[in-house]
């Protein structure tokens, strides 16, 4: 009995001493690690909105679990997204988003200035990852202001080389442009990145292939809201407003900046620019456009504060007519897009209908009139909206005009290309309907031409880069390595797409800003992760969890 | 009837208010129907009264006052020498001890999920009764009164089971079961076939004679009013127009009303001449009653001193009153329109 | 006129056939009125049914003939039967107060049921609907009349006129007053009466009041279990009634013309189960003179005196059952056998559960 | 009645009211704010701003809410802050599309129900009856989607038959009701998704219908119309079916809320012009002013639709007066 009792003692010692000489054998006791990384949470987006950006945060939730991190996936409504985004608190760790590759984005200074310079964030700006970088700063600050486009294109590939050492996001993808037209019947189609088929010039110069069938159904399935180009908020009621109103230069396929309605421009200073109206020209109604109509409806334009186009009208300090021809644009500041987007943008109406219809934004402009190759038939809310080609336009077009015809699911205007009822569509086909097309079954789809522009606009993962850990730019690389690229692009995706990787922000589509140059970290690996971390004196508690360095 | 009545009503009203609609709340006189007004009447310990009329005339709303199934808009009723609006919860549970009632069509008030022990011992066990054997022997001692026999051969039958009489049977059994002093029996023989019904009249008969219940038996049937009742109380439109004994009223029906429904009934006898009283089959709107005796528009007797009757029940013969102003020998053809 | 042979109809019932009426036979004279009497479920309302062909889909005539003017009504077309509906035979229905259709004016129900017989125009079916309204004494105006606007009594009388609109052959009335108010009933019953001698209709009286059978009809036809038992002059059957079943009923019946009546007896046990095969006299269980030749053998309908047909063994010994039906202990001794006809068969059920538990052991 | 009828005006109004109040209060707290779908985030704070300033909501919600009560007096249910027009000008374009398909598919399940329910009714216990009832509930419980896109397959792009899409052929000229409304064309367009529609609706109508005749066919007065003589077409048709109808009608009443959701998904399965859409993006968008509007009109549509029922049901049934 005696005996009996001394083992058991000398067992419950030898026991103890293991467990005491386990936790001695840990370099450090986790009292004396860094803080532990907080518990994080990643707004994504809904199943149902985006689902390739839900799933990632469900993948990233997963394998941050993995590396001793807990991250929650919370699937929010996108206008909640955006409210606490831009709101006062910027109060969130992580999020899933997008940015729409329109073509105006081809500059570089969205990508690089908007969305990364330190002026921007703060709370209410485009800055939502909330990046600063001093020497960054200065060259989105240069990029700006450097009207030489080489020397521009220098300075903007130094500051992506940035972007992708610090990672201030992790971009995921971005989507193909797949869309179809009808071969049998048009020919010489545009497609361009950011914009597909339906695009400014397509339009001006597709040709029907026989005089039966002249003007082309473009399908849509968004509704166009609104024909007042002081309100108009969304791209599609864009795509056919640009048609019918005429701008100063016109970005060409190649995505150059081509006069248009001005024959040339002139940069007399840093922060001056003439450009000089075509003459002849006359708006729908058969009044002249005049230097006047211009300068009215830019500074209309810049009036408003909540315009569509505030942030290219911004940077304009006057605008004024020199003489008859030529109009002369003041800026506050040395400002390279100008060119680009602010010239490219602003339509210009006619002075003799807006100056009368009181607030330019209520006005609802049930006709409009303009000076663009497309005069305005009418407009069937939900239904159709329809043009005719603009005979006295400067510009040889040879379709007779456009239908731009609204549907309310996908699943219709595939019933109707069968039918051969559309011939161009102006949005991207889903992934399902593209692999129908494609395999044509019965020869259904034998008339159709599938044609993919890649994108230039991105998704990514947002990281607060104000908040641990992600203020921390090592573990935003080591991040950069649990996320898997390919699930995203050859799973969700279906192929239909381009990779991302983290820091990414001018993609490849856009040739002539994209850095090839740069390191790209695309790769998952997530044992290279857990290297890194290592390395940048990240350590794992006796839980196996993360803690910051000291 | 020198006793205390084992029933007294007083000046018993019964009115229910007629929806109109959201016109209402702007009227001073809302529009009523009087199923019951102003009844008085005395009922003795061990007597069954029978209470005859037509349908309207209010006799099943009184049978439902005194039960307590409904509420009297006025008037004192005493059970037993207590009032029935007695306030204290224990005064209401012996009402529902003392006063049972059982109604025209059996299959409608029994569970048709209760076996017909369930179906008895229920009451048992509502006023507490916990004790089974004891609950089992009263039972089948109420089943036995009832006239199922062998009792043991029903206790676990169902409703559906049944025929029409077993059930009505069931019912009264249920009734029973509490020893009540008083039952009201509505129209408890109507819906059963002719052949049984002799039954269920000779059984509550001897209920009365060996339990000394009393009992108000409400029927439009003055037949078997006549077979099993003491007394008789017609009433016409809220109104008792004739009391007294069952037989008198019968073969010498004072008021004209009375005087319609005797001849109305049809008699299984070729050689019986009936005193034929002609009236029209309608009876009046019950919103808008007539002026003075309720039954002038359709008295074949109608004088013009009848707007003016107040109901006041006089004595024509012995211990039988009438409302009717005139006695039978002063009726004259009606000489109002 | 009207000569019913062997009549039998069937229901499908869950689990089998409910024999509702068994050859049963009688005849109706021109202008003659027949009273049907029985408990529920005897088969007199299934006859009235079966007269018209309107029996409910489960139903149908099993057997028998029923000739009709010389024509046998079973066998013919539906169409046939339809066309002679109302027209030769009439139905006035047992409810009065569901028998019209509430979302049609009376008048319209009235004129509808007319021009389907006749080519009588609008106007003049509304004529004879006046006419026939003014007979059952209802204003002209209550053509106009939704059914709800009516008093149980008026209704009731709107559907005797609909009967009469077409003069009839025969005028089948199915408890047309039991639904009413004994007021209204007396009043509607001396209108038909009025009525059935100004016309020269025959009448078939459906009810279960022998005393309304008594007071309107010239013959009276008794039914149990879907047989007859008993046919006679009306005078003749209430004098001196033959069959046992008919003694009981008139015994178990209160009357108030009887002064002092002593206890009224009924007749013990209920009817017969008629989804399961009879065998015997129908009335047999609950008759008190029942012999062994009852149980097993069914009588036939005899002629006991002129005009006057009794289904019993013992017509013969009619006299001492009449003597016997009018005491108490007659039908008590039923009672007593049925009760113990009971425990006989409780006991025999235990058996068989102990026997069924035994076999399980 | 004609008391009748203005006293249930007069209570329309005021539980129209009532849903109004709850209406402006439930989206105001939703989630999200109307700028935040409406503007590209790249434009600077202050013109979210101005934005708000110029819907009026940076206003306190009482002062809005005021603001509200005072437009909605002059039925004025303000300007949609997407399409910048005013919120009737934008239903009116919408709603005579929705309410003609509406109401020709319940045309469609109507005369299909109620004639179907009736003969179903009538050959009780026939094969064909549980065929019937089996038919509708699949198409009540099919997923309209696929319903409606395989209608399109089979009998537009398959047989030809039918546009699949849309209202009207591209490009028909004609802006008049009756140029747009009253032509072949047109009901070309509305035929296929009506039938797809009111194959969706018919459950309701034939189910109620049939058991409505089977409890009428008992009743004593269809005996009664037997015994008459009456053919066995007059007596299903002007006696049972015409009673039977009443709980049909007033199913049809509390049916039309029901049938405006659901005919969201053909509206959209068909590309047909019509407010169902509109009702779902303007939630979704935050467009209050749109939103709202819609919802008070359908509640006053029912609302409306429900009078008419209780109207046609007296009519229908003698036994019942209003006052």
């Amino acid at each position: 009995m005696g005996k009996m009792h001394i083992f058991r003692m000398a067992l419950a010692c030898l026991a103890l001493s293991l467990v005491v000489s386990c936790g001695g054998r840990a370099d450090v006791a986790d009292e004396d690690m860094g803080a532990p990384v907080p518990n994080l949470v990643i707004l994504s987006s809904l199943p149902e909105a985006n689902r390739v950006n839900y799933e990632m945060a469900q993948e990233l939730a997963e394998e941050l679990a993995k590396i001793g991190v807990t991250l929650e996936a919370r699937p929010t409504d996108f206008s909640v997204l955006l409210d606490v985004l831009y709101g006062e608190d910027m109060d969130y760790d992580a999020y899933t988003i997008g940015w729409s590759g329109r073509v105006e984005r081809l500059d570089p200074d969205m990508f690089i200035h908007s969305i990364n310079h330190s002026d921007n964030a703060v709370a209410g700006a485009n800055n939502t990852s909330r990046f600063s970088n001093a020497e960054f700063d200065i060259l989105a600050d240069a990029q700006r202001q450097e009207m030489d486009v080489e020397a521009r294109r220098e300075i903007v590939w130094r500051a992506q080389r940035i972007l992708a050492e610090e990672v201030p996001r992790i971009t995921l993808y971005s989507r193909a442009n797949v869309q179809t037209y009808d071969k049998t019947r048009f020919t010489n189609m545009v497609n361009m990145s950011g914009e597909g088929l339906f695009n400014e010039w397509s339009p001006l110069v597709m040709e029907p292939l026989s005089q039966d069938h002249t003007v082309p159904v473009v399908a849509s399935n968004i509704n166009i809201t609104n024909l007042n180009p002081f309100a108009a908020r969304s791209v599609y009621d864009w795509r056919n407003l640009r048609l019918i109103y005429d701008k100063l230069v016109r970005l060409s396929p190649q995505v150059e900046p081509e006069p248009w309605a001005a024959t040339g421009w002139e940069i007399v200073e840093d922060t001056v620019v003439d450009v000089t109206i075509r003459e002849g020209m006359t708006f729908h109604d058969g009044k002249p456009v005049t230097v006047d109509d211009v300068v009215w409806s830019y500074q209309t334009w810049m009036d408003l504060p909540d315009s569509y186009f505030a942030s290219f009208t911004n940077p304009i300090e006057s605008v004024e007519a020199r003489d008859g021809q030529t109009v002369r644009f003041v800026l506050e500041a040395p400002y390279a897009p100008f060119i680009t987007t602010t010239l490219t943008q602003i339509p210009i109406v006619p002075r003799h209908i807006w100056e009368n219809v009181g607030d330019v934004t209520q006005y609802e402009n049930a006709r409009p009139v303009g000076s663009g190759p497309f005069k305005f038939v009418r407009f069937r809310p939900g239904e159709e909206l329809v043009t005719e080609r603009f005979d006295d336009y400067f510009f040889p077009v040879n379709i007779e005009g456009y239908i731009f015809k609204i549907y309310a699911s996908p699943e219709g205007v595939l019933s109707d290309l069968e039918l051969k009822n559309v011939d161009v569509i102006s949005y991207d086909l889903i992934p399902a309907h593209i692999n129908q097309i494609k395999n044509n079954e019965g020869g259904r789809f034998s008339h159709l031409e599938l044609t993919e522009a890649p994108d230039i606009g991105f998704f990514y993962i947002g990281l607060n880069n104000n908040r641990p850990p992600f203020n921390n730019a090592d573990f935003r690389r080591a991040l950069t390595y649990l996320v898997d690229y390919d699930y995203a692009l050859d799973v969700l995706l279906e192929g239909y797409g381009s990779r991302g990787g983290g820091g990414l922000v001018i993609n490849a589509a856009n040739e002539f800003w994209h850095n090839p140059e740069v390191p790209i970290y695309d790769t998952y690996d997530p044992e290279k992760a857990r290297e890194l971390l290592a390395e940048a004196g990240f350590t794992w508690d006796s839980n196996g969890r993360l803690r910051m360095p000291r | 009837m020198s006793e205390t009545p084992m029933i007294s009503i007083a000046n018993l009203n019964k009115h229910y208010p007629v929806r109109r609609g959201a016109r209402d709340l702007f009227r001073q006189d809302r529009q009523v129907v009087r199923a019951v007004d102003g009844i008085s009447l005395d009922i003795a310990s061990g007597e069954i009264l029978g209470l005859a009329g037509e349908s309207g005339s209010g006799k099943t709303t009184t049978g439902e006052i005194i039960v307590r199934l409904q509420e009297a808009t006025a008037g004192e009723i005493t059970v037993d020498g207590h009032p029935l609006e007695a306030s204290s919860r224990k005064d209401r549970k012996r009402f529902r001890r003392e006063v049972q009632m059982i109604f025209q069509d059996p299959y409608e008030t029994l569970n048709p999920r209760f076996t017909v022990f369930e179906t008895i011992a229920e009451p048992l066990r509502i006023h507490g009764l916990k004790d089974k054997g004891e609950i089992a022997r009263r039972v089948t001692e109420c089943l036995t009164i009832a006239g199922l026999k062998p009792a043991e051969h029903y206790l676990d039958r169902f409703p559906h089971e049944m025929s029409g009489g077993q059930r009505q049977r069931v019912a009264i059994a249920r009734g029973i079961v509490l020893r009540p002093k008083v039952l009201i029996a509505d129209e408890p023989v109507s819906m059963l076939d002719v052949s049984i019904r002799a039954d269920i009249l000779n059984l509550l008969k001897r209920l009365r004679d060996e339990m000394g219940l009393t009992m108000i038996y409400v029927s439009h049937d003055l037949a078997t009013i006549k077979y099993l009742c003491d007394r008789i109380a017609v009433m016409y439109l809220g109104k008792i127009v004739e009391i007294g004994d069952a037989e008198d009223v019968i073969a010498h029906p004072q008021h004209p009303y009375t005087q319609v429904l005797v001849s109305s009934v049809p008699v299984a006898d070729p050689d019986y001449q009936r005193q034929e009283v002609t009236v029209d089959d309608a009876v009046p709107d019950q919103i808008n009653l007539p002026e003075g005796c309720r039954f002038t528009p359709r008295c074949p007797y109608a004088q013009p001193a009848c707007l003016s009757c107040d109901h006041e029940l006089v004595e024509r013969r012995k211990g039988q009153q009438s409302a009717c102003i005139f006695s039978p020998e002063e009726l004259r053809p009606r000489s109002i329109s | 006129m009207l000569d019913v042979q062997n009549l039998s109809v069937e229901y499908k019932i869950q689990g089998g056939v409910l024999r509702a009426v068994d050859g049963v036979s009688f005849t109706l004279k021109r202008a003659e009125s027949l009273g049907i009497v029985g408990e529920s479920g005897c088969g007199k309302s299934t006859i009235a049914k079966a007269l018209l062909q309107l029996l409910p889909k489960n139903g149908k005539i099993s057997g028998g003939h029923v000739f009709f003017d010389g024509d046998d009504l079973v066998g013919k077309s539906a169409e046939e039967i339809r066309k002679m509906r109302q027209k030769r035979i009439a139905l006035v229905s047992q409810s009065a107060m569901n028998s019209l259709n509430p979302v049609h004016t009376v008048g319209k129900q009235i004129i509808e049921a007319i021009r389907c017989h006749s080519r009588m125009s609008v106007k003049e079916a509304y004529a004879r609907a006046v006419e026939v309204f003014s007979m059952v004494g209802l204003e002209e105006k209550r053509l106009r009349s939704f059914p709800h606007q009516l008093s149980g009594g008026m209704k009731q009388r709107a559907i005797i006129a609909m009967a009469l609109s077409l003069e009839p052959d025969i005028i089948i009335a199915d408890e047309p007053t039991t639904a009413l108010d004994v007021v209204v009933q007396g009043r509607i019953l001396q209108r038909i009466q009025k009525i059935h001698k100004e016309i020269s209709s025959s009448m078939i009286f459906i009810t279960h009041d022998i005393s309304v059978v008594s007071e309107v009809c010239e013959t009276i036809m008794v039914m149990y279990g879907g047989r007859v038992m008993e046919i006679a002059d009306t005078d003749s059957f209430f004098r001196a009634p033959y069959h046992p079943y008919s003694l009981g009923l008139q015994n178990a019946f209160p009357s108030i013309t009887e002064i002092g009546r002593e206890e009224l007896v009924s007749i013990p046990g209920s009817p017969p189960n008629l989804s399961e095969p009879q065998e015997g006299c129908r009335f047999h269980v609950r008759c008190p003179f029942a012999t062994e030749t009852c149980r097993i053998q069914e009588p036939p309908l005899e002629k006991v005196r002129d005009d006057h047909y009794s289904a019993c063994w013992y017509n013969d010994k009619v006299e001492s059952f009449r003597r016997e039906a009018g005491k108490r202990d007659t039908w008590e001794s039923v009672r007593k056998r049925i009760e113990e006809q009971i425990l006989r068969e409780d006991a025999h059920e235990e058996i068989e559960h102990e026997e069924i538990k035994g076999a399980g052991r | 009645m004609l008391f009748y009828i203005a006293k249930r005006l007069m209570v329309m109004v005021i539980m129209l009211f009532l849903i109004a109040t709850m209406i402006f209060l439930m989206f105001r707290t939703m989630p999200g704010d109307p700028t935040a779908s409406m503007v590209d985030p790249s434009i600077p704070r202050e013109a979210r701003q101005a934005l708000l300033e110029r819907y009026g909501l940076h206003e306190s919600l009482w002062t809005q809410y005021q603001i509200f009560v005072q437009d909605l007096v002059r039925l004025d249910f303000g300007n949609s802050f997407f399409y910048n027009r005013p919120v009737l000008r934008v239903i009116g374009d919408r709603l005579p599309a929705t309410l003609i398909l509406m109401l020709s598919a319940m045309l469609v399940a109507y005369l299909a129900g109620v004639l179907g329910g009736a003969w179903m009714a009538w050959h009780r216990g026939s094969p064909l009856e549980s065929v019937g009832v089996t038919f509708s509930l699949i198409f009540r419980s099919a997923p309209t989607f696929w319903v409606g896109l395989m209608a399109i397959m089979v009998f537009s792009v398959a047989l030809g038959w039918f546009p699949a899409q849309g209202m009207r052929s591209t490009g028909y000229t004609g802006d008049t009701f009756f140029e747009i409304f009253v032509n072949r064309d047109f009901l070309r367009h509305l035929i296929l998704p009506s039938i797809v529609a009111g194959f969706y609706f018919l459950a309701t109508p034939l189910l109620i219908m049939r058991n409505s005749m089977l409890e009428v066919m008992s009743e004593d007065y269809i005996e009664m119309a037997r015994a008459k003589g009456l053919t066995e077409r007059r007596v299903l048709y002007h006696h049972a079916a015409r009673n039977a109808l009443l709980p049909v009608v007033t199913a049809g009443a509390l049916f039309i809320g029901a049938a405006i959701g659901g005919q969201v998904l053909i509206e959209v399965v068909f590309s047909w012009p019509g407010l169902g859409r509109e009702i779902v993006q303007a939630v979704t968008r935050s467009d209050y002013p749109l939103a709202q509007g819609v919802f008070i009109i359908i509640s006053a549509i029912m609302m409306f639709m429900n009078l008419v029922a209780d109207v046609v049901y007296a009519f229908l049934d003698p036994r019942i007066t209003y006052r």
